[in-house]
């Protein structure tokens, strides 16, 4: 681990103002210099990575996959595992690995099942039930990290074990399954679709959304980024660091809560394990999304692109082969091919860095000012 | 080899202009039987004595655990006491399961679904202190330390049969298949051979294609494979999961992607399958005989403690049943193939 | 403890109104002791309004504990008593009033390097939203530039920290400081605000400190540079070994009086006002080259070349941008970025070593930023002092000898008078000044033929300033070859035989000798000879 | 991971600097102290704690617990998994995360099985192969991470997919079984005993003993530590950080790769997914360890500690109880209450932590927090 992806100030040319694309406008001259940063191989390399996956399988299975229904194949199959993976994004950028989300997802999946079947309650009382659960798991998380001030990575994994005898006292390690779970009301939450695009997918969007807004265009956010980057000099300027992080981990348990009803929804059971394999990948997309977009800052949009770049390539190779191997191998090079050639590289060391100084740099270039 | 089973010796004549469909038909009618009788019918005829103790190893799968668990209310009847231990299914778990009971020194242990290769050492000194262990479900033989195995290689070929009898009648002889397997589980693959020998007996223009899944897909991926794999070879009619877990979600992945027609079969049936065939989500499911493998290793138990052989229950033929919506008998979870199977073997043991 | 009160009733410039019969800031009594280190011992201190106030002492006399207890980062021991406008306030707690009132400009700055300007002024003092609670960004920067502008520095403000010159940072940091203080009622706090500033922003700092000072607030001034505490305070309070010692109209002293308060009655043997003599001839003239650099080209660096000489000290230098700074950087092979370019030690090898290998060389380098490069905060003293010297500690098997590494810390403990609770202690609870003492040694240690400073007095007090460039004139004197890179005039005048000036990434001018002097090295560093 | 601002530094009085062993001895006050230091809570905590769940069980257990067979079944039980945490202790101390530990010891188990059972090789023959390999992915992860630049926590990831489709092409992902890894000379690699100790033992002896050396005693090791503290300033004193932390990575792939080769003996199987379940714990001993002994550093014996405490809890627990979620209620309360009552804080991963900032300056620890 090392260090941190990377932070923009270094890879970025110099001259090309790191701007993120909220910032107002200015000269054609300008605008064109930003939009060809935007769209530089630096800047979202994931995505044209993306896009020779796209035209490698669309070569490759020519009849089957550049069709409008391999779109929706992949957005549907990788709607949970991009929530999931969005639901460590907060926590990452504050500096705080989450493991539990795993376990998080397999208890809500679990109880929803749980109250619905073995309870006999109705939908709504059943997720909101296992919601304040997540809800509780958060919390939990937050004290235990922040309150008693245990390594967040080694917190979550002992708290995740707790999550895990729950899960085991509920379910005695057997799945939850029963009619109520294929029925109406709870089988739409997962399954209604509009044009073959179903509802999770729509989850999948606002989860992004919202996480973008808030760490892009709010004061949260940038406190968010200066935790995680810094967490003492933000304690000097007055952010609520501890306060911060806590509400990530609330977040996190929140958001993979709610994948686990969305999950359950969508297999129809309560699985205990239904989290497991969502994890390291989860972690996976956060880092490449990392690399993406707002290089060296975990972000929303970065990591939903790295779900949908993997799941593309799952899903064509799917459809072009069906050797068992296939896909970890795909994964392994995609990754490592994405994060070489999109300099998903470690931090260099910040003060060197600085010491170069940028040939535009020569203190008051007046129109650097906005 | 599934030449010993009941189900290839009771129909050797072939039906007419298409032979197969024919053969296949009447396998499949005998198959949707709901079996009345277990398969044991010699009293265990002594006192069996209380107070036993057993252990039982889980397999770290569904399956296991419900067999553990009839297993032990049918242990209750005879008031003896289960220890249920739990594995993560890895090697080195239910090593450490068998190093446990090795311990505990109980009166039998009974375990589920892993080969011998995996706690030779523990069985050498579970046999070296005389105490029984009983295998099911496990790529295994009898002997050398197992006292009895149900469900071993030899007998869950007729599943194969099964399935495939209902794949050939289900098309009128004119399917494509595809098989999705699960190569980590050794024990499936007499079912899998089971299933293309007859399947290519009775059905010799039909095409199969077989697809191993890796053990990770499931709970994941599972779902996305088999709509791409349905989306590139659209010709395909029926697909076969060697497992029920394997089904799991896809029926819904399967609606979404627009995919439709397609007829769905799963070896070992467990509630969500019979959950998915009420639903009409899938088509078809082998049952398989779960509580009467309990209670015969019950049974067994029973003769061992009343110093008897298990012969009886070693020779015995579990009943195995296809389940189509026709003849689901319930759908909101688990249900015995044998419906009074507890009152019968009450009876053997002197209990009713 | 009140050693000397002779100024103590003394007035800032706003002697005679009311307002300033009541100082701004006084504190009293305060003590801190760290396990076994008296930190601070009954110190009072009184800051009238409109004054500058300078705190100085030697290095580890708890000025930076005092500032740290102010801001609430540390609890003073009980009994202290503090006040703010007459008001008392509680030393244990961080209420609002306090940080309206006391504002700190921290040695290190306390920035976040990866966020912009204006995000890092927005995070003590809030953004501007809309009712959606999005920021507004234009607005942000608008004001953020507007802010940064009062300092006559212009500055990318939505450009990561990271890449922006130490000026800026700075200038950055003292805006965060000041933002929202418009009443100007309370005292800023800057410590060692000026230690790797060059001289031209220096001058710049200094003003918008008198401005303030203008305005009726108090200023505590930390620093170790006796000429700013003369050009700019009013008073003067001198700590020692944690005690005040005294406190002093600045227009009562001169530099040595001052030394004197400072040393106290070692004064005679650490101070050394006079420049060390020993001119060393440049390579060609006297001396044999120690290290030889040709066609540098790093950075804004467009083919830079030099010889040094053994026993010669050469100092380098330019203005901000130049590109000076990439020179020792690259001469240790510690760039890394693109690097073109030769260099060699003759008197190892006499083939040309490409620059991109030049870590092979083993130059010792004393970095420029003391916290990210210089030590490693989770070691000890002694982890730190042998990093660079771990061969020559081997016994057998690899092992490390814990003998021989014992005495040459205790050694260089006492050569460069580290002042540590012993050498296990971690290297986080020196101050300052003593880390830099710490770097100093190993590099010194190592007894190369080269030697690389950046910075090599940034933070040091007055007296170890002159230990150290007497123990660096003693090696150069044995013939190792010194480059000296620093934003401190006094480290060039002092120290260097000969400096190279840098402007637009190439040598613009070779100042040697007692030609070296302040006038001559601005005007080669602007171009205005 | 967070950058809870509580390095070790910070907690210690000065007036008992860290003391580790190795400064040299003095006065016998001086002696009697350090003791103290040595046996302090704050040292080693989790010692405490594991006595503490010694009397526990002893007490619930009476008559199978506190035996000599518990003792050999902790050490016997325990020794792989030990292996396997030893092996990321270096790459952490160098804050390198490789999380392709675990597919490395599948990967070797199921080679070594494959070359013994299918190509029918000897042993030795085998055993070499198979750590060849394990050889192979450790110098694949060091140009990934140390050449590419890739961060080590996604690279190792990857690679870690790119091991699992070599074993899903080798195994076909079934376990490969055979008469040869039962029979006596590759048998006896795990399973040779003395006194009921087996051979394990003395490996996870041996691999802590030498990790301890390299990392206590070596110049190596001093600057292992110093690249993972802070990277710049080791690299700047003439330290190869790249080269170190390249080696890291071979150490851990091979480490693991042996933990496969014993694991194969072991067990008599090439299992492709025996690794799994040893991550997390690996990782949850190695970060547990870090808080003893040498706090805030990763440590060979306080890594073993780690994995004995975990070990003879589980044991006891599964001689006292039978309930099925009680491993993991006990795992996530010993783990968390260890850390706690410890002050388990680890100063983490760098990464994540990098850039705290100065030192001696404002940001050391503020009282409140101690
Ligand atoms: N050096 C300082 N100078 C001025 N004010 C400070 C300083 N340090 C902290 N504060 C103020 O004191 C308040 C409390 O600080 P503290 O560090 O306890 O943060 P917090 O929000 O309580 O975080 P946590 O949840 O970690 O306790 C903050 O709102 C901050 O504005
Ligand atoms: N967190 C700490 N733990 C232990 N000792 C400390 C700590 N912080 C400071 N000290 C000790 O307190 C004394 C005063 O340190 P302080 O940092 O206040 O000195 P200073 O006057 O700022 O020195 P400098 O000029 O070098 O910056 C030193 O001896 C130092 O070692
Ligand atoms: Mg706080
Ligand atoms: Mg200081």
């Amino acid at each position: 681990m090392t260090s941190t992806p990377t932070r923009p100030a270094e890879h970025r040319p110099v001259t090309d103002p790191d701007a993120p694309a909220v910032y107002t406008a200015g000269t054609p001259v300008a605008l064109g210099r930003r939009a060809a940063a935007a769209l530089s191989f630096r800047n979202i390399g994931a995505v044209y990575v993306w896009l020779l996956i796209v035209v490698i399988f669309s070569v490759w299975a020519p009849e089957t996959f550049p069709t409008a229904t391999t779109v929706k194949q992949v957005l549907n199959g990788n709607a949970v595992a991009g929530l999931v993976a969005l639901s460590v994004v907060a926590p990452l950028a504050a500096r705080v690995f989450d493991l539990s989300v795993a376990f998080t997802m397999s208890l809500t999946s679990v109880l929803t099942a749980h109250f619905l079947v073995n309870a006999g309650l109705g939908s709504g009382t059943a997720i909101t039930l296992a919601m304040t659960a997540a809800l509780l798991v958060g919390v939990i998380n937050g004290i235990v990290v922040v309150v008693l001030r245990v390594d967040s990575f080694i917190a979550t994994l002992a708290t995740g074990a707790l999550i895990q005898s729950l899960i085991t006292m509920v379910t005695n390690d057997s799945s939850i399954t029963g009619l109520q779970l294929l029925a109406k009301p709870f089988a739409s939450i997962a399954q209604l679709d509009a044009g073959g695009i179903t509802l999770p997918v729509l989850y999948l969007l606002l989860a992004a959304t919202a996480i973008w807004f808030l760490l892009e265009h709010t004061a949260t956010g940038r406190r968010l980024y200066a935790t995680g980057f810094n967490e003492n000099a933000a304690r000097l300027q007055g952010v609520r660091t501890g306060r911060l992080r806590f509400m990530t981990l609330v977040t996190s348990a929140l958001l993979s809560g709610f994948a686990g009803v969305v999950f359950a929804s969508s297999v129809g059971s309560g699985s205990p394990t239904a989290g497991t394999p969502y994890l390291l990948s989860a972690y996976a997309a956060a880092f490449v999304g990392a690399t993406q977009l707002r290089a060296g800052r975990f972000n929303a949009w970065g990591t939903v692109i790295a779900v949908l770049l993997l799941g593309t390539g799952i899903t064509g190779l799917g459809l072009a082969t069906s050797a068992p191997w296939a896909t970890s191998l795909f994964t392994g090079s995609v990754l490592i091919v994405a994060l070489v050639l999109t300099g998903g590289r470690i931090a260099l060391p910040a003060v060197l860095r600085r010491r170069k100084p940028s040939p535009a740099e020569p203190v008051a270039s007046p129109d650097k000012k906005v | 080899g599934g030449g010993a089973t009941p189900a290839a010796e009771s129909k050797p004549e072939a039906a007419s202009d298409s032979p197969g469909l024919a053969a296949a038909s009447k396998a499949m009618e005998q198959y949707t039987q709901r079996p009345a009788k277990i398969p044991v019918t010699e009293p265990v005829g002594k006192k069996i004595p209380k107070g036993k103790k057993i252990d039982f190893i889980l397999c770290g799968v569904q399956s296991c655990k419900d067999l553990a668990d009839y297993f032990t209310a049918g242990a209750k009847e005879l008031g003896w006491e289960v220890k249920q231990i739990p594995t993560q299914g890895t090697p080195e778990s239910v090593q450490a399961a068998y190093e446990q009971a090795v311990r505990d020194k109980p009166d039998a242990v009974v375990a589920s679904g892993f080969p011998r290769a995996v706690y030779a050492k523990q069985l050498a000194k579970l046999k070296k202190a005389g105490i029984p262990v009983i295998q099911s479900n496990a790529d295994e033989v009898v002997g050398d330390g197992i006292s009895l195995l149900k469900n071993g290689p030899a007998d869950v070929d007729v599943q194969g049969t099964m399935i495939a009898s209902w794949v050939v009648s289900n098309s009128g002889a004119k399917a494509d298949t595809v098989y999705f397997d699960l190569p980590a589980y050794t024990i499936l693959k007499p079912v899998r051979d089971g299933f293309e020998t007859k399947y290519r007996e009775w059905c010799e223009g039909c095409g199969l294609d077989t697809v191993d899944v890796p053990i990770t897909a499931i709970g994941k991926d599972m779902p996305d494979r088999v709509v791409s794999y349905l989306r590139s070879h659209p010709k395909v009619t029926h697909v076969v999961f060697s497992l029920g877990l394997l089904n799991v979600g896809v029926p819904a992945a399967l609606k979404t992607a627009g995919i439709n027609g397609k007829r769905i079969i799963v070896n070992v049936g467990d509630a969500q399958s019979y959950q998915y065939i009420e639903g009409g989500l899938t088509d078809a499911a082998m049952a398989l005989n779960t509580y009467e493998t309990a209670w015969i290793q019950v049974d067994a138990l029973a003769r061992h403690f009343t110093g008897q052989p298990m012969d009886a229950d070693q020779k015995a033929e579990l009943p195995n049943m296809l389940i189509t919506k026709e003849n689901l008998p319930s759908a909101d979870g688990d249900f015995p193939l044998v419906e009074d199977y507890q009152k019968q073997f009450k009876a053997l043991w002197g209990l009713s | 403890m009140h050693a000397d009160t002779s100024a103590q009733t003394s007035h800032g410039r706003h002697a005679g109104t009311a307002e300033a019969d009541r100082p701004v800031l006084r504190v009293e009594g305060l003590s801190k002791r760290f396990g076994g280190t008296q930190a601070l011992k009954d110190v009072d201190l009184e800051i009238a309004h409109g004054e500058i106030h300078a705190l100085i002492g030697p290095n580890g006399s708890g000025k930076s504990t005092l500032i740290k207890i102010l801001a609430g980062y540390h609890h003073a021991e009980p009994g202290a008593v503090a006040e703010l406008d007459g008001e008392p306030f509680d030393l244990g707690h961080v209420t609002g009033s306090r940080h309206d009132r006391l504002r700190f400009v921290h040695q290190e700055l306390g920035l976040v390097e990866e966020l912009s300007a204006t995000d890092n002024l927005a995070l003590s003092r809030g953004f501007a939203r809309t009712a959606f609670g999005n920021i507004r960004w234009p607005e942000m920067e608008r004001r953020t530039t507007a802010l940064v502008e009062r300092f006559g520095l212009g500055i990318d403000v939505r450009r990561p920290l990271a890449t922006a010159t130490p000026v800026q940072r700075a200038v950055v940091a003292i805006a965060a400081a000041l933002q929202g203080w418009e009443g100007r009622r309370g005292v800023l706090v800057l410590d060692e605000p000026t230690a790797v500033l060059p001289p031209g922003e220096v001058a710049r700092l200094f003003q918008i400190v008198r401005e303030i000072r203008d305005a009726g607030a108090g200023v505590l001034y930390v620093s170790h540079r006796m000429d700013e505490i003369f050009a700019l305070a009013d008073r003067v309070t001198v700590i020692r070994g944690g005690r005040r010692i005294a406190t002093r109209l600045v227009s009562e002293l001169t530099p040595r009086s001052l030394a004197e308060l400072m040393a106290g009655q070692e004064a005679e043997t650490a101070h050394r006002p006079q420049p060390p003599s020993g001119a060393v001839g440049r390579v060609g003239e006297t001396g044999e080259a120690a290290l030889e650099v040709r066609d540098l080209w790093v950075g804004p660096l467009r083919g830079v070349g030099f010889d040094l000489a053994r026993g010669e000290r050469l100092g380098i230098t330019g203005l901000v941008g130049s590109g000076h700074e990439a020179v020792p950087y690259a001469v240790c092979g510690a760039w890394t970025g693109p690097v073109r370019g030769r260099v060699r030690i003759p008197e190892r090898s006499p083939r040309w070593v490409d620059a991109r290998d030049a870590g092979g060389l083993g130059i010792p380098l004393v970095p420029a930023d003391r916290a990210t490069e210089g030590v490693v905060g989770d070691f000890s003293v002694a982890e730190n002092m042998t990093l660079p010297l771990l061969d020559r500690l081997r016994a057998r098997l690899g092992r490390l000898h814990r003998g021989r590494e014992g005495a040459l810390v205790e050694e260089w403990i006492r050569r460069v008078e580290v002042r540590t609770a012993g050498r296990g202690a971690p290297i986080t609870t020196l101050s300052g000044g003593n880390q830099q003492k710490v770097v100093m040694a190993r590099c010194l240690a190592q007894q190369p033929p080269v030697l690389v400073l950046c910075e090599p007095t940034a933070g040091v007090d007055v007296a170890t300033r002159q230990q150290l460039y007497e123990l660096i004139e003693r090696q150069a004197g044995d013939g190792m070859g010194v480059i000296v890179s620093s934003s401190d005039t006094e480290d060039l005048l002092t120290l260097c035989t000969r400096v190279l000036v840098v402007r637009d990434g190439r040598i613009v001018r070779e100042i040697s000798g007692r030609d070296i002097t302040e006038p001559a090295l601005v005007h080669a560093m602007e171009g205005t000879e």
